[in-house]
């Protein structure tokens, strides 16, 4: 189980900020999360988009352990 | 060094004492305190997410290549989050140097960086409703003054 | 507005408080601290003369050609006079102005007249005796970075 | 009798910060002083030095008038 996070306008368009998410790869649980809410599938693929695993920015697919924390950044506006 | 992140209102004043007293090498102590704007009533509140932990160490990173760039004696950041009314200070930047120009300097780029690209997102409140802001055009300038050629 | 001398030790913190409380339209405060530094002992007090009701007012033309030419909400300027012990606070500058940037040149632009051109005589007290001090190539140097042309 | 302020070094050249003069012209307290203190007469004609009447810069001569304040100031150091 991920632990997946949301931030800025993605948590708006989803109506939740955190979930636990059964997927062995970001690729999976991208595909699981638009499956459900294509509008959320649209927002997390939409430009500037950024995904950190455990804190950390990654590109490209990646495995998920349990307990990886996910993500999803939007362009960060700053303070 | 010193990065951190609060929750409520906070004094810029109470920093800079903390901050500036004991130094009997240091010299010149410069500070940025950015405070959030009523404009004429356009908005409201301001509301500021960060991700914790996250957030911190992207802009510590930022602090430390601060302090080798411009030989700091030392940084302090306090960025507040949540609910922010006009009047309240929304960042305090404070940096310490032997002279004055570093000082200014680092105070100055360290400012650029939380206004355009810290890990921050942004949601100003008006009396039409809630927008997210993404960082202007002027703020991309202002950073690109800081590029090592 | 405020332009003031004083022969007491005071805390920087203390007058960004004052300077910063109940700005709902202005944005951007930026300070500078100046501290006078021990020099690994190489300084033991410094000694600064003023000519009272003087240097006031040059300092307050100097204030208010930077309010006009930087677009400024307000300025404070504390500067100490008599003997200063290392690590005591020597002048304290703040600006405030709706943008960063005019806060951050102001700021700047007051200390370089300050250290440079104000109306001070600075007396250095070493394990060797008194000198008196005059400005440094370099704080002339800072100077010519703001002329208008 | 004008009353005559000395800054920064002069005081030291002098031993005093402040005395009153009687001279009806800068260039008679000028004199008046040197005659008393070569050296002091030849430090206020020194490189840099400025006067002020009541406060406000002055070149070249000038009368004084009762209770007129003169001071000499060296060149200035900043603070």
């Amino acid at each position: 189980m991920a632990r997946v996070l949301l931030f800025g306008r993605l948590s708006d368009v989803a109506g939740w900020r955190e979930r636990q998410v059964d997927s062995p790869f970001l690729s999976a649980l991208r595909a699981e999360l638009s499956g459900e809410d294509a509008a959320l599938g649209e927002a997390l693929a939409g430009k500037g988009v950024q995904v950190a695993l455990d804190q950390v920015i990654v590109r490209g697919d990646a495995a998920l352990n349990a307990g990886t924390e996910v993500a999803f950044l939007p362009p960060m506006s700053g303070g | 060094m010193s990065v951190r992140l609060t929750f409520d209102p906070f004094d810029p004043g109470a920093l800079l004492s903390e901050f500036s007293r004991g130094r009997s090498e240091t010299g010149a102590v410069a500070t940025f305190t950015g405070i959030a704007r009523a404009e004429a009533g356009a908005t409201v509140a301001l509301e500021l997410e960060a991700y914790p932990g996250f957030t911190e160490a992207e802009i510590g990173k930022v602090a430390d290549r601060a302090r080798a760039r411009f030989g700091l004696d030392d940084v302090a950041i306090l960025h507040r989050v949540g609910k922010i009314a006009p009047g309240e200070a929304v960042v305090f930047v404070a940096t310490a140097a032997r002279h004055r120009r570093a000082a200014f300097e680092a105070c100055d780029f360290l400012m650029d960086y939380l206004k355009s690209k810290a890990p921050f997102w942004k949601k100003e409140q008006g009396p039409g409703g809630a927008r997210w802001v993404e960082p202007t055009d002027q703020d991309h300038a202002d950073l690109t003054r800081w590029e090592e050629t």
